[in-house]
């Protein structure tokens, strides 16, 4: 019995190689300009940017069906807000406050797909869309000051190590990659999912149910992308209007530092998980040297396009 | 005289044109004030940043790109110009236009040497723009020579600078659009790129002449509002990058490029100036404001698909 | 009598205290609803679109303009043109670099920054190292803070600010900067923010890591008085500066004396509030929402409902 | 003096011409000539090197090595642009049509009539395109927008540019694929006017019985190397095939016995139609291949995507097995037995970007799988054997199927159906662009399917095809079922005359 289609279909990529050679360059600043950098503290690091890795694994996904999600940062805040409403800081409503909040995630993301699928709308535009409908329904809905918080004990979700050595919100994040990671590789519908994006047309004719194999990418999408605004929620504590904005254009930047392509077809979340990190790092990099935003805005320009152009030259050859 | 994929590409502009009309109609029933000269000339005004910029992303997206960066390109600009204007006096006007189209070769650079993702390279540079904006400007703040604003914005009137202006530059790109070689290589490019380098058109010119463009353009619209404010603003431009994608998508300008023009998306930009203007005069809930807007958008696109020629 | 036609620009509605600003506007012209009838417009934050709604409000015919400039010059040239028109301008909670207007009704950011500073320096006997939480570059209250912080900072040559970081008077950016700052700094004395959220994400750093907490500025709003008073028996010193929400009632008063033709001063600067270690644990409302920013001329009512408590 | 050693100059001389993509070398060393006013017939098995050739020579590629002369001087373009310049004009395999751009606008792109100040002249374009196009003889609208053209049109457009540009060196890469069989003969008389005005010209094509007809020079590639270069009656059909596979191929078309009339219908079509198909009865057998001829665009993709359940039947009965079945989508229909392969494999078939592996395991995989998880062991055995038996050319199975070449990639197509025998086999077009080793292949599995007692329909636009394959074959004509014929009486002739509609059926019955 020879396990090598299994092990073939998780051999890392170039694109990881690559992202993982530029972290541990990014580290080695760190650990230069701090004079102090320890596992513990990259262990740390990876607790904090969890939302983020998470959202990332979100987008990761829509690429791989050679789309785009616009939504995903729009849905994490919601996902804040929801939270916190129905938590009313008050650990005894848990059940009624995840599912309401994963409720509205997997209805943002049936929206989308329905959007899609149904009235054929690019998914750059329907999820631009989604996003502006989500930012300005909270705003009528919470009169731009929403209420409510979330209760301490929850928030063991990302301030909890287990046992000290093992932050909980990695351990979700690495369950999720993981999770993922099966669909894509190892599971029927993660194929049909793949072969949809790919090409839609010639996946109906071979008869996949491909509209849906997008409404479930979609539906997918938000449901992780509320997973991180759960997390987010989960450090912070309390809602904020717009709190995961930036996360959209981070996810794309993140995903496509991993490896992810826009023409679809690629599924890498290690790539994801170290594209995530990468943008968490630098931004700690440039709070440890104390400069200034504009440092790190064209820090971040600068990343995308050299781990890009790497890519690139590298598929030259 | 109109012949050819240009008709094909006019009627694209009618639902833009019927929504201005609407709009402009309701309102001067509804406020007596709207027809004012004074109200008139304020739209002229709005009108000009907002046209050019949404020109700007409609020439890239013609091209089947997109540019998400003509919203820093503007604060850009204003930075430029409150730094400049008072020491350099005229020069800084072609400082900023230079500035301005250099960041889009940046872009096209990127796209054309490295083969990065133009939206991705786009986001890109916006956001390397931002930091050399914060880095020249960290706060609103430098001063613009208020000879500037006497010559463009202080009559009050329809017809007077900003409209003119606003007007000509989409005439020229009009006709350089529809009756000039290298517009035919812009649209034959965005409707299929492969087809169009078998043909003789090298997509690097393209990439260039567009996003050089849309720089250059997306700084005149900072320069006008750097006027208008009479200083600069480090974050002014950033939501004007989504509004002008808004703006051409309103106007009939497909997102996979080789489609709509120019026409359609002055019509758009007009009708999206004319929501905002009408809202206030008729003292409508502000809220329902920024649903009026996204019902607009969202039926512009369901309109827009129906009609498109992709199926998947 | 005839009323007042009134212009008021909401030039954001997306944080708490930007929209308590506008509950107390709104409260102050209820009560006064026999003298004048005001139109509300919505900027977003966004500089032309304020500049649009201002031009708006002025072809609608109103005879005073309240507006809170989210530029400091963008607005000059328009209410240049409003003030030749006869139509009084007050500018509420935030400055112009120019004398086009009638009033201003604020307290002075850099006062604000300046009083956080003071009582650092203080409270840590002038010697430390201390990290500054500051909000958005290029937005002029997080500027303007700054400046009246830095001014002190400069003063005491012993006192070291080790890093100065944006985090977007947000919770979450505030907690990672501190993290990251205090892995890579073995002393830290003292944290001056000019936010309570991000005052809170400072504490909870300290938490984290483990540390002992040190002094820390903050901010006038429930949820951070809430946190502080907890805090207090186990040694935690604060103080908070305020920027009062009632600055939108007062506006508007000001706005109708100019209206009736009395005299205003041009500037009405208040001082800003303070709320000490003394005071705290009479002005925190443990029954009212974390998002409330004390301050405040609105009733308990009010504010439930402006919170939907 | 010069006239004459112009005239001894040849038109183009290729020599020691090499390409690799990657590791991959696709052509190696080849050498050739070719003569003004000579026509030169480029043939090779699918993924042999002959577009990328015409793709050097067009400017679309740059060589590894090697070097041309045209018309004695060095030629070496580095765009597209230069060789258009030099005078040599290309109509790719691959349509390279604008879709948003009018056939005026495409054909006339980048040299279009201007005025003085240098703007576009469009109505005399249009104008002057309804000349050349009639002079041509192709019945276009040169208003009509590209991406409403189907792919015969599309074909059309794409030579009239070539010929447009008045080249002295024309490279015509499978212009006849798409085309019935009259448009096809009116490209071939098109060419042999151009010769005689002294253009000489480079066609590919896969029919042989147009490689007879045409080339006055033979150039035959194998694996990018040339085995063959002979003149006009050096050689023959079988030389050319031995030159081409190494091999001669007696047996093109399986030999299969007569299926027993008594064998039951598996598949009944009861007055079935939808709004672009009237309604239709016919019946196929079982082990029965019947083939379906027509003009170009007499109603076959309708019917095929009908048949498919792309664009269902929406009224009259469809039996299977005697029972009544519903192809109301592309699941039903392959739920119910019936297997299509679509005629535009790069749209309908395919996901170009994934590796061969998963594009033809796709029905494999859903037989193994269990629990909803892959059999990735059986997926790849099954994906070992098929490349193997349809000898797909490719570096490894995990290669994208978007870098084959047409033929291989229409075996991958064929491939998936190996795992998931069905009752129904639709084929629509299924060796367009393929080379005869592979064509002969197919038709072998096709005859192996209807041993097995599948039902065989063909919707072919080759008449070769349809006669050398089936046992009976109905003609359309503006969606009808014109005519039928039993195979003890194909001739072309006959099939043509009744797939030409009514006026000519006539007269066919006035000549019996
Ligand atoms: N750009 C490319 N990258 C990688 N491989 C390529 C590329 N272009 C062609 N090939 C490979 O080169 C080989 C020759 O292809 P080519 O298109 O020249 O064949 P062909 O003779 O035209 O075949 P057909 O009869 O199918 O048209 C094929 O194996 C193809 O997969
Ligand atoms: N840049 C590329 N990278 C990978 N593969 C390519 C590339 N360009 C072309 N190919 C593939 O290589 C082959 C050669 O291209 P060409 O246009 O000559 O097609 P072909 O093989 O003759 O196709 P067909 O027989 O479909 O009609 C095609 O199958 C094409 O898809
Ligand atoms: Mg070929
Ligand atoms: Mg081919």
């Amino acid at each position: 019995m020879s396990l090598a289609p299994f092990i073939a279909q998780l051999r890392p990529s170039a694109a990881s190689l690559r992202a993982l050679g530029l972290l541990v360059l990014l580290l080695a600043l760190l650990l230069v300009s701090s004079g102090a950098f320890s596992g513990q503290q990259l262990l740390d690091n990876a607790r904090q940017a969890a939302p983020l890795g998470i959202i990332v694994l979100a987008q990761a996904l829509i690429l791989m069906m050679g789309r785009l999600d616009l939504s995903v940062g729009a849905t994490a805040g919601l996902a804040n807000v929801v939270l916190a409403t129905s938590f009313a800081g008050d650990m005894a409503n848990i059940g009624t406050a995840l599912a309401l909040t994963l409720i509205f995630g997997l209805a943002v993301g049936l929206a989308n797909g329905l959007l899609v699928v149904v009235l054929r709308i690019p998914a750059f535009l329907a999820t631009l869309a989604m996003s502006l409908i989500i930012a300005g329904g909270l705003l009528v809905f919470t009169g731009g000051s929403p209420r409510g918080s979330i209760p301490a004990s929850f928030r063991v979700v990302t301030e909890g190590w287990i046992a000290g050595v093992l932050p909980w919100s990695v351990v979700v994040w690495a369950l999720v990659a993981g999770l993922l990671s099966v669909l894509v590789h190892f599971t029927m519908t993660g194929r049909r999912m793949l072969l949809s994006g790919a090409n839609m047309r010639a996946a109906r004719l071979n008869g996949i149910a491909s509209d849906r194999m997008v409404i479930l990418a979609f539906m997918l999408s938000s449901l992780l992308a509320t997973l991180g605004g759960i997390l987010l929620s989960a450090i912070t504590g309390m809602a904020t209007i717009g709190i995961a904005d930036s996360y959209t254009v981070d996810s794309i930047a993140a995903a496509v530092i991993g490896g992810a392509l826009f023409s679809g077809g690629v599924f890498l979340p290690l790539g994801a998980a170290l594209g995530a990190l990468i943008l968490f790092i630098l931004q700690s990099l440039l709070y440890v040297l104390s400069l200034p935003p504009a440092a790190k805005f064209i820090m971040q320009g600068a990343i995308i396009v050299v781990a890009l152009a790497l890519a690139n030259l590298k598929k030259e050859r | 005289m109109f012949d050819g994929s240009l008709r094909a590409n006019l009627v694209l502009s009618l639902p833009a044109l019927a929504l201005a009309a609407l709009l402009t109609i309701l309102t001067s029933l509804l406020s007596p004030a709207f027809l004012t000269e004074a109200n008139l000339g304020n739209l002229a005004t709005r009108l000009l940043p907002l046209g050019l910029v949404a020109l700007a992303q409609a020439i890239v997206l013609f091209a089947g790109r997109i540019d998400l960066s003509v919203g820093t390109i503007m604060s850009l600009a204003t930075a430029i110009m409150a730094l400049g204007s008072l020491n350099l006096g005229w020069a800084a006007v072609p400082l900023t236009l230079v500035a301005g189209v250099a960041c889009g070769l940046f872009t096209a650079a990127g796209v054309i040497l490295l083969r990065i993702n133009p939206l991705v390279m786009s986001l890109a540079t916006a956001a390397i723009v931002k930091g050399v904006t914060l880095l020249l400007l960290p706060s609103p703040g430098g001063e613009v020579d208020y000879v500037f604003y006497e010559l463009v914005f202080e009559r009050e009137a329809l017809f007077g600078p900003p409209l003119l202006i606003c007007l000509a530059a989409y005439a020229l790109m009009f006709l350089l659009l529809g009756w000039s070689r290298m517009g035919r290589a812009i649209y034959a490019f965005g409707s299929d790129a492969k087809a169009a380098f078998a043909n003789g058109v090298s997509g690097a010119r393209v990439d260039l002449v567009v996003y050089g463009a849309a720089g250059g353009i997306a700084a005149l619209a900072g320069l006008f509002l750097s006027i208008r404010i009479l200083s600069g603003d480090p974050l002014i431009g950033e939501p004007y990058t989504l509004d002008s994608v808004s703006a051409a998508i309103l106007g009939g300008v497909a997102l996979q490029g080789g489609r709509g023009s120019v026409a359609g998306v002055l019509f758009a930009a007009l009708a999206l100036v004319l929501v905002n203007n009408m809202f206030n005069l008729l003292g409508l809930d502000t809220n329902l404001q920024a649903i009026a807007k996204g019902l607009i958008f969202v039926g512009a696109l369901v309109f827009f698909m129906r009609t498109s020629k992709s199926e998947a | 009598a005839e009323k007042f036609s009134v212009g008021y620009d909401i030039y954001f509605g997306g944080n708490s205290w930007s929209v308590q600003l506008y509950k107390e506007f709104e409260a102050e012209a209820a009560r006064q609803a026999d003298t004048v009838d005001v139109t509300y417009t919505e900027s977003e934050l966004k500089v032309d679109k304020q500049i649009a709604n201002i031009e708006d409000l002025l072809t609608k015919g109103v005879k005073a303009i309240i507006v809170t400039p989210i530029s400091p010059t963008a607005l000059i040239p328009t209410l240049k043109k409003a003030r030749a028109k006869g139509v009084k301008v007050v500018l509420l909670a935030s400055k112009i670099r120019s004398q086009d207007y009638d009033a201003l009704v604020t307290v002075n950011d850099e006062d604000f920054g300046k009083a956080g500073a003071e009582w650092l320096v203080k409270a840590l006997n002038g010697k430390g190292k201390i990290i500054a939480l500051n909000g958005i570059s290029g937005i002029s209250a997080s500027d303007d803070r700054w400046a009246g912080a830095k001014e002190v900072f400069a003063a005491n040559p012993d006192i070291k600010v080790v890093s100065a970081v944006d985090a977007s008077w947000d919770y979450a950016q505030a907690k990672v900067a501190v993290s990251n700052l205090l892995a890579a700094n073995p002393e830290i004395d003292g944290i001056w923010s000019q936010g309570g959220a991000m005052t809170l994400g400072a504490i909870d750093a300290f938490d984290a890591a483990r540390r002992a907490l040190v002094p820390m500025t903050g901010e006038d709003n429930n949820g951070y008085l809430k946190r502080w008073v907890a805090l207090k028996d186990k040694g935690f010193t604060s103080v908070a500066p305020s920027k009062p929400t009632w600055l939108g009632s007062e506006s508007l008063l000001v706005a109708i004396k100019l209206l009736k033709g009395e005299s205003v001063e041009k500037n009405t600067i208040f001082p800003p509030p303070m709320i000490t270690d003394a005071n705290v644990a009479s002005i925190v409302r443990t029954d009212l929402s974390d998002s409330f920013w004390s301050n405040t001329r609105l009733s308990d009512e009010q504010v439930r409902a402006a919170f939907k408590d | 003096m010069t006239e004459v050693s112009q005239d001894k100059t040849p038109r183009l001389s290729v020599s020691t011409m090499s390409k690799a993509f990657g590791r991959n070398p696709v052509l190696r060393g080849v050498s050739f000539t070719l003569e003004r006013g000579e026509v030169l017939a480029l043939v090779g098995e699918n993924g042999a090197g002959k577009s990328t050739l015409m793709n050097i020579i067009s400017g679309g590629l740059a060589q590894d090595s090697g070097s041309m002369t045209l018309d004695g001087l060095d030629y070496r373009p580095a765009r597209p642009v230069e060789a258009m310049r030099r005078g040599v004009a290309i109509a790719h395999q691959e349509t390279a049509i604008m879709p948003d751009l009018t056939i005026a606008e495409n054909i006339y792109f980048r040299r279009e009539p201007r005025n003085a100040l240098g703007l576009l002249r469009q109505a005399r374009m249009h104008a002057d395109c309804t000349a050349l196009l009639a002079g041509l003889g192709f019945a276009l609208d040169p208003r009509a927008l590209g991406h409403s053209l189907p792919a015969a049109e599309r074909q059309l457009v794409e030579i009239a540019r070539a010929i447009e540009r008045r080249p002295k060196l024309l490279v015509l890469d499978e212009p006849t694929a798409s085309l019935s069989a009259h448009a096809a003969e009116t490209v071939l008389a098109l060419m042999a006017r151009l010769k005689e005005q002294g253009t000489s010209i480079i066609f590919i094509s896969h029919r042989m019985s147009e490689i007879m007809d045409a080339a006055d020079r033979a150039v035959v590639l194998k694996d990018g190397a040339l085995t063959l270069e002979a003149r006009r009656g050096d050689f023959d059909r079988d030389d050319l095939i031995q030159a081409m596979v190494g091999r001669t191929l007696t047996m093109v078309f399986p030999e299969r016995p007569a299926p027993s009339s008594k064998a039951k219908p598996v598949f009944e079509l009861q007055s079935a139609g939808n709004a672009q198909l009237p309604p239709m009865t016919l019946a196929l057998r079982s082990g029965e291949i019947l083939g379906i001829a027509g003009l170009e665009g007499q109603g076959q993709r309708p019917l095929a995507r009908a048949l498919c359940g792309a664009d269902p039947f929406t009224q009259g009965t469809i039996l299977i097995d005697g029972k009544a079945a519903s192809l109301s989508s592309p699941a039903a229909a392959i739920a119910s037995g019936v297997a299509s392969i679509p005629d535009d494999r790069k749209h309908d078939g395919l996901a170009l970007s994934l590796p061969i592996r998963m594009n033809m395991s796709l029905f494999a995989i859903s037989e193994k799988a269990r629990f909803g998880f892959l059999p990735l062991r059986a997926e790849r055995s099954f994906a070992q054997d098929a490349r193997a038996r349809f000898s797909i050319r490719s570096t490894d199975l995990e290669q994208p199927v978007g870098e084959l070449s047409g033929g291989n990639q229409q075996k991958v197509v064929f491939a998936r159906w190996l795992a998931h025998v069905p009752k129904i086999l639709v084929l629509y077009e299924p060796t367009k662009g393929v080379d005869v080793q592979s064509k002969s292949e197919i038709y072998h599995l096709v005859g192996e399917l209807a041993a097995k007692g599948v039902g065989v329909i063909v919707i072919s636009s080759d008449l070769i095809e349809l006669i050398g394959l089936s046992d009976r074959i109905l003609t359309l004509y503006e969606g009808r079922l014109s005519g039928e014929v039993e195979r003890a009486a194909f001739s072309e002739e006959r099939i043509m005359a009744l797939a030409s509609g009514p006026a000519d059926m006539a007269r066919e019955a006035a000549h019996v």
